[in-house]
């Protein structure tokens, strides 16, 4: 069945085959281009190149986990960066293991920043993190749980609306906050850097970033995947109409709650998978990824895309960093300006997104004029 | 708790909005395959009724049951609405981004847990049901339309609709015909007819001719309490009634 | 018809990261400039951009270097740590700059330190630091802990008769290690361990009422009491501000800053804060002909009369002339050969006195302490007789005390005397 | 330096002589000549400034009648020396920005000498530790002074070194002191010094006398007397002493508690007002209009902006500047709120998202023209002076004027927005567009027309609260960055679309995150207010006072 509607859906929509084709290349293109081509050749693929195009991915991938709780469940998560940030917290955590007694102060266990604040053993919190498959399980779980409790608290008393999306960014800077202290045993304002290998190979070979890369193309391949399965499922339908009349799916026996709960956890694993690929292509973690800031970021990306489609996400998401990559070397004193007014005019005239100009099938969705002033607000229940 | 009666009571229910008493001391009893009428002028509390017992709506005191046992008020909406207890709104709302046929298939009877719908697969009987039911909507033809697109009548079959799929004991109907052409009108009033009998139906509207038209009996709500009941004659010849609604 | 909107993402990618190979031919000498021109660090960082700048077109008034004209590629870090690795990666492979200056905190330097190992680039640290760290690619131009904070101290101790010390900072690393050797250093000195109290508040942190009355408390113990802030930019003002609103005078409480220069003191009123102290390798009021010629020159080049100068520019200048000699020296700007023509490298201050560079990749500094004047300037109250050469690893500490650094003899940055071994390199 | 801690003891000896010959008062005769007083501060010139202690204490037993005038100068930054003869001079004022001659005063004479420009003239620099050992020994002139509360500060800095000569000259001073608040402080200074007498019965009377002050050194010194030296010997030996110096330690440290507990609950007031301040604009814009507005920090900023620009407008009038800023703060604000408004928002409405994502992009198009005008650099927004200080509600309790001006500040903006919303025509026509706008247009209400004006007002209040940041806080173009989030917060808690929610809200947020900053420091605190925050909103879904305007529906 999963693979007749994902079928169905590419035969569908040609967004999703196009985004599939997209990463596909990106798979096939990218080594060659880095590992055969050789240097001299204008097509030869820099690691700068790797590591941009890494980047991306996973701020697609984020894109992607925003999408499917936002575009699909009409939950504002604005702390998301939360879930990718601990993702990439437990990967660098594993990295920092990995050094091992190469670090500065040569200590066989203890990372630098532990000898430097004369912290005499490692945390228990840092233990098993010297193990690979230890980390992917905290990748998953850490995020996850988070979201259990806090989606069970939040989804079960009916915090809605503004009330969620203001209290997850409550939870995304309690959390910055938090990392930037020492004490907390995270390496505080500097965080994870200087990573050395991982897994025994080399972070710093071009061959390891490509692989690094491909893994991520397919990491977002598949979380597409699943995402579109999720959202063409019966599942998926209750889930849209969860976010167009919530009071109303509920007299149709649906469990609202655990609904959310479970588009939630699933959104912020893989946010936190996208934050465990982030970290060891882009070479540092630290609290500033908490920041409530990168959430509103996110958010964006997907607005600028295009909501409510998966793959805009993903095109948002590598457009505006693109754009931002682009500008702050071309227009440095100036980025500011060009990206503001990026998001200004999209919301203006493209309502549903860069997505919304190609797009055929999107039509009526995105746009739901509800007057700003509803009498009485909260619909009573009155004759 | 006996699975075959599925009477309704409701006892002494008062709710009430910011000092303004909605249902005051409301005690009401539904047998069950029968056909009620509720009818009242503005703000008899007639809706905030049906909120109470499809659990929208907390009442200050008193009880509802389904059969001997079943205390509804324990229960959240879902759990009512699994409980066998379905609603039409007055105001129609169908979900309007997704397609007519969605909206049915939405409201199929069945196991309604998250990981059950994530791997649900549409089975033929379903298909069939819910073709059947949009013959009976006559919404056949639109079923690919969004919710959005449909008119103001449509929407009104098409919640019907969806109050079938759901297969319910109890059907809450509230102004099944507002803005429905005579013919609509007629066809609802058949179709709310034919439901009796297996189902218990309750239906509240304001339009007498569609009342008297199906109605065996008929309820009288006035300021959140039972003015009269009866037949409808009994009913309209009730000098309180009269008094209420012509405003002596 | 979506396709086309990936497929042009595709090309956009393409024409950004494909084409960053190709080098082109060079007919100038490309400088980066790697400093934040937005975001939280802008206010500091910026300037140092502007610094840089003036030095490049300064350098090719003067016919540029080895007959080629220099040019500046300046990017935009946005004070975002992330970033700096990248923007780092992007000078140094896709616009295959010969040096880059830059970075101001120390996580953007941490950030972009391996990126600049594995591709062998040369940085320019021009702001002072905890130190900790020697890196065969950076040299560091601003002062070590033993080149501002020690003396500092010294200068409190016999000078003031200070007996009780209050570390204020901000929590990060350089007022984290800056306080640790401190207080090694004062517990050497047989200060009380209830004599000295260590307090750290997160960045931007603007409500120090609490703080400033608990400091005032601390004070008011019978001793001579001063406070040693590393506060970080933008928590001084709300914190001077608090500290001139509870009246708490130098002659009784002195704060000497190591973060606190005459651009901070440019962003608020210093009335209140006349007396306190600062500690640096440089300060704008001391007149030496060198010095106000660089004045006139800033003035000049920002067109802004009223703009102050202030010590990490100087490290900058510093920075900059050490470059210029060292790849005049080498005849080349091939990193490899230019980093190892620095050490031994020598330029003058703008203070007085040489700026040499060492084979642990710091440099000789004065050290001036000074009292904020109404006019938001310095008067150096007291000064180093002669330079003080910087430390890369700490004496006062005992973890680094077998630790030592040498890029002329060793060959390394982390070097441990007692076990004869180089740890924490990141090239083979 | 060490030695010149003892010397003062001898010197005042000395002094007494001369004082008892000549009646109360430190009137000094001609006891020197002329010639070793300028040879002495001849030593000035190329003196470290240790040595500078030394001849300041010199000069000051020289019993000169001019020492005073020459000492003030001295700390006042007005002694000069002449570079080309190597005099020393008074100069009348000390220099200025731009000022290139001063006008000399001879030591001596104190008459005019002429005067001689800036680079002919060295000036003779102190530290804050001379600046110190000045003002103690100057304190003994000011004892006389005219004015009463320039003796009581003389008390108190005399206070900081009693030895016998000072002790005697407190003495003295007391005997012909009429001002009670001098003849108090004076009389704890004296009781300080009993303290360390030898016999047991003034050390009692000492502390009799000190029992009811609040002062910190005398707290430390009495709990000096009760300590415990390891060898289990009292440092105060006398029984009695010591239960009457217990006692009055317990009484005294009771009131400090007190006292810091009224404190803390005055932090707590006045971090909350700032919250309050910030979060009122937002609560017009995003609760009553349902805009999520992420521009609202940065018209903060403009108004902290504009403060400075009235500033350095009007440089004459730098005391109230402050005042004039205000309205043109909300003018400002408002004006740029308004053209958001009419230019992006109103295309916006009923599309709440949208507004986070083009007023996102309006902020970061404001934050890069302000650092293109302004640069990034911080602005300097002077506090008038009759702002800055503390007001001394008694010896351990002082409250700053700036935090208190603060808190009356906010109070009167809520109560001015509270008067504009509920008794003006145009705060009518914005609650009724905002409960029924259908309605409220039927009624002939130009609802695009309220629209802009309600926006426009959220705008003004956040250019005002810019006002009140400039004085606390960097006035750069990140400035509202840092608060945009605390001040959503501070609105959600509150309850969507209620300006008391937001005044309650943002009070207790305030105070509890003081009064927890003691026991868990700065960022802990924080952490647990928003740990609390997310906890009660679980709680009451819709914040304090549950709304009942719109923003809460949409999504």
């Amino acid at each position: 069945m999963p693979q007749y509607t994902l079928w169905i859906s590419a035969r569908k929509d040609a967004g999703t085959a196009w985004f599939l084709g997209g990463l596909a290349l990106v798979v096939v293109l990218v080594p060659i281009l880095n590992q055969v081509v050789p240097p001299s050749s204008p097509f030869h693929l820099s690691a700068y190149g790797l590591t941009l195009v890494g980047k991306y991915l996973c701020y697609a991938l984020l894109a992607l986990s925003v999408d499917l709780i936002w575009g699909y469940c009409g939950i504002l998560s604005l702390g998301q960066a939360a879930f990718f940030s601990l993702g990439g917290y437990a990967m660098g955590m594993y990295l920092m293991r990995e050094i091992g007694p190469r670090g500065v102060y040569g200590d066989p266990v203890l990372p630098d920043f532990m000898v430097f604040l004369n912290w005499k053993s490692l945390p228990w919190f840092w233990q098993g993190f010297n193990h690979f498959w230890f980390a992917i399980l905290m990748i998953a779980l850490v995020p996850g749980s988070l979201a259990l409790a806090f989606g069970w608290l939040a989804f079960r008393s009916r915090v809605t609306g503004v009330y969620l999306s203001i209290i997850t960014q409550a939870l995304t800077y309690a959390l910055m906050l938090a990392f930037f202290r020492n004490d907390m045993g995270f390496g505080g304002n500097n965080g994870f850097t200087d990573f050395k290998d991982i897994m025994g190979f080399d972070l710093h070979s071009d061959r390891v970033r490509v692989v690094l890369l491909v893994i991520t193309a397919i990491m977002l391949g598949l979380s597409y995947v699943v995402c579109r399965m999720i959202v063409a499922s019966r599942a998926g339908r209750v889930i849209r109409a969860i976010r167009d009349a919530e009071s109303r799916i509920r007299f149709l026996g649906y469990r609202v709650e655990s609904f959310k709960l479970w588009v939630f956890v699933f959104s912020a694993v893989l946010a936190g998978i996208a934050g465990a690929l982030y970290v060891p292509q882009i070479g540092i973690i630290n609290p500033g990824e908490f920041s409530p800031i990168n959430s509103i970021e996110v958010v964006i990306w997907v607005a600028v895309g295009g909501r409510g489609t998966l793959y805009g996400a993903a095109a948002g998401a590598v457009l505006v960093n693109y754009a931002k990559t682009y500008f702050t070397s071309t227009i440095p004193e100036a980025w500011n300006y060009a990206l503001g007014a990026l998001f200004v005019l999209v919301t203006l005239f493209l309502p549903r997104g860069i997505i919304g100009l190609v797009s055929g099938r999107v039509k009526k969705q995105g746009k739901t004029e509800r007057p700003l002033i509803q009498a009485g607000g909260p619909e009573r229940s009155r004759e | 708790m006996s699975v075959h009666d599925k009477t309704l009571y409701v006892e002494q229910l008062t709710v009430s909005f910011d000092g303004f008493k909605a249902l005051n001391d409301l005690t009401l009893k539904i047998q069950p395959g029968e056909l009620r009428c509720i009818i009242g002028p503005n703000g008899a509390g007639k809706t905030t009724m049906m909120d109470v017992i499809t659990g929208k709506t907390r009442p200050d005191s008193g009880t509802v049951r389904f059969g001997p046992k079943l205390n509804l008020l324990a229960l959240s909406e879902p759990e009512i609405a699994q409980a066998g207890i379905g609603r039409k709104f007055q105001k129609p709302t169908v979900f309007e981004r997704l397609t007519v046929f969605e909206n049915l298939e939405l409201a199929l009877a069945g196991d309604k847990s998250f990981l059950n719908t994530l791997f649900a697969r549409r089975t033929v009987a379903q298909e069939t049901r819910i073709f059947e039911v949009l013959e009976i909507i006559g919404l056949a033809q639109q079923h690919q339309a969004l919710g959005g697109t449909l008119a103001h009548g449509q929407k009104q079959w098409l919640e019907i609709g969806m109050l079938l799929m759901q297969e319910p004991e109890l059907l809450l109907v509230d102004e099944p015909v507002a803005g429905m052409t005579l013919q609509e009108i007629e066809r609802t009033a058949a179709l709310l007819q034919s439901l009796a009998g297996e189902h218990s139906v309750v239906v509240v509207e304001h339009d007498m001719e569609f009342v008297r038209s199906i109605a065996k009996r008929v309820t009288v709500l006035h300021e959140g309490r039972v003015l009269a009941e009866g037949d409808m004659d009994q009913v309209q010849s009730d000098p309180r009634v009269i008094e209420v609604y012509l405003g002596a | 018809m979506k396709s086309k909107w990936i497929r042009m993402t595709g090309l956009l990618l393409a024409a950004g990261t494909v084409f960053s190979g190709i080098a082109k031919a060079q007919d100038t000498i490309k400088v980066g400039i790697l400093h934040s021109l937005s975001g939280t660090m802008a206010i500091s960082e910026t300037t140092l951009k502007d610094t840089d700048l003036m030095m490049i077109d300064e350098q090719n008034k003067k016919g540029g270097l080895l007959g080629k004209k220099l040019e500046a590629v300046v990017v935009d870090p946005a004070s975002d740590w992330p970033l700096f690795a990248e923007k780092a990666q992007e000078l140094l492979e896709k616009d295959k700059v010969a040096v880059v200056f830059g970075c101001w905190t120390s996580v953007s330097r941490k950030s972009v330190l391996p990126v600049f190992e594995k591709d062998n680039g040369l940085l320019f640290y021009p702001v002072q630091y905890e130190g900790e760290e020697s890196s065969k690619n950076v040299i560091y131009t601003g002062a070590a802990p033993n080149q501002q904070a020690i003396p500092a101290v010294e200068y409190l101790m016999n000078q003031i008769g200070v007996k009780r010390w209050v570390l204020e900072g901000t929590d990060y690393v350089y007022p984290r290690t800056t306080n640790k050797i401190l207080e090694a250093y004062l517990l050497s000195k047989g200060v009380k361990p209830e004599d000295i109290s260590i307090n750290y508040t997160p960045f931007g942190y603007s409500d120090w009422q609490a703080r400033v009355a608990a400091i005032k408390k601390f004070g008011s113990a019978g001793k001579k009491t001063a406070v040693v802030s590393t506060i970080n930019g933008d928590a001084n003002v709300p914190f001077y501000k608090e500290l001139g609103n509870q009246k708490v005078s130098a002659e009784d409480i002195p704060v000497v800053a190591f973060s606190v220069g005459e651009e901070e003191l440019s962003g608020l009123d210093a009335k209140p804060l006349v007396g306190h102290l600062a500690a640096w390798n440089y300060f704008e009021s001391i007149s030496t002909p060198a010095n106000k010629a660089f004045i006139t020159q800033w003035h000049a080049f920002i067109k802004n009369p009223k703009r102050t100068t202030n010590d990490p520019m100087e490290a900058s200048y510093i920075g900059f002339n050490l470059w210029v000699k060292a790849v005049q020296k080498a005849g080349t700007t091939d990193v490899d050969k230019v980093i190892a023509a620095l050490p031994g490298v020598e330029t003058p201050n703008l203070t007085g006195g040489i700026a040499k560079v060492l084979p642990n990749h710091h440099i000789t500094k004065p050290v001036y302490i000074g009292e904020v004047r109404a006019d938001g300037q310095f008067d150096v109250v007291w000064k180093t007789d002669t330079t003080v050469p910087g430390e890369a690893w700490s004496r006062y500490l005992p973890s680094d005390k077998d630790i030592t650094a040498d890029w002329v003899t060793l060959k390394c940055g982390n070097y441990n005397k007692a076990t004869k071994t180089c740890s924490g390199q990141n090239f083979k | 330096m060490k030695q010149s801690l003892l010397r003062p003891g001898v010197r005042w000896f000395f002094l007494l002589l001369l004082l008892a010959s000549r009646g109360a008062g430190p009137v000094y005769g001609q006891s020197s000549s002329d010639d070793t007083f300028l040879a002495t501060l001849g030593e000035l010139r190329d003196a470290s400034f240790a040595d500078k202690d030394d001849v300041v204490e010199k000069s000051g037993q020289s019993g000169h009648r001019n020492v005073q005038a020459v000492l003030t100068a001295l700390l006042e930054d007005r002694l000069y020396f002449r570079n080309d003869d190597k005099k020393v001079f008074l100069v009348k004022t000390a220099a200025g920005e731009d000022s290139s001659a001063l006008d000399l005063i001879d030591p001596v004479t104190l008459q005019g000498a002429g005067s001689a420009s800036l680079d002919n003239l060295t000036k003779i620099g102190t530290n804050n530790h001379l600046r110190r050992i000045l003002q103690t020994t100057l304190a003994r002139f000011r004892l006389s002074s005219a004015d009463a509360s320039v003796r009581v500060q003389a008390a108190r800095d005399i206070e900081q070194n009693l030895d016998t000569g000072n002790v005697q000259l407190l003495r003295e001073r007391s005997a012909v002191e009429t001002d009670s608040r001098v003849k108090d402080e004076l009389a704890a200074g004296l009781a300080l010094a009993a303290l360390d007498s030898s016999d047991a019965q003034p050390r009692l009377a000492a502390i009799s006398t000190l029992r009811h002050s609040l002062r910190q050194d005398v707290l430390n010194k009495l709990q000096a007397l009760i300590e415990k030296s390891p060898d289990g010997s009292f440092a105060e030996s006398d029984e009695h002493v010591r239960l009457a110096a217990a006692a009055a330690v317990k009484s005294i440290s009771r009131l400090h508690a007190l006292n810091s507990g009224v404190e803390t609950l005055f932090f707590g007031f006045s971090l909350g007002s700032v919250l309050v301040l910030i979060a009122i604009g937002l609560a017009i814009t995003f609760g009553v209009m349902g805009v999520i507005n992420m521009a609202h920090g940065e018209l903060m900023m403009l108004g902290a902006y504009t403060t400075y620009v009235v500033q350095v407008a009007m440089p004459n009038h730098k005391e109230i500047s402050i005042l004039v800023a205000i309205p043109a703060a909300f003018l400002v604000a408002a004006l740029t709120g308004i053209l958001i408004e009419r230019t992006i928002i109103r295309f916006l409405y009923g599309r709440p998202l949208e507004t986070l994502l083009a007023t996102f992009g309006v902020s970061l198009i404001l934050q890069q023209l302000v650092r293109s005008i302004f640069t990034a650099l911080n602005r300097s927004v002077v506090t008038p002076n009759w702002m800055s200080g503390t007001l001394q509600l008694n010896e351990a309790l002082a409250i700053t004027y700036n935090r208190l001006y603060i808190i009356i500040f906010t109070l009167l903006v809520f109560a001015a927005l509270m008067l504009i919303l509920r008794r003006t025509r145009v705060g009518l026509q914005i609650r009724a567009v905002s409960q029924n706008r259908a309605m409220a247009k039927a009624m002939g209400i130009r609802s695009e027309w309220v629209d802009a004006l309600t926006f426009g007002l959220g705008s003004g209040i956040a250019g005002v609260a810019g006002v009140a940041l400039s004085q606390l806080t960097n006035v750069n173009p990140n400035l509202g960055q840092s608060y945009i989030i605390d001040s959503f917060m501070v609105v959600v808690f509150g309850g969507v679309g209620s300006l008391w929610g937001s005044m309650v809200g943002g009070m207790s947020m305030g105070v509890v995150n003081e009064l927890l900053e003691p026991y868990a420091g700065a960022v802990l605190a924080k952490i647990f207010v928003l740990i609390a925050l997310i906890l009660f909103i679980q709680r009451r879904p819709r914040g304090l006072f549950p709304p009942t305007g719109r923003a809460s529906e949409n999504q």
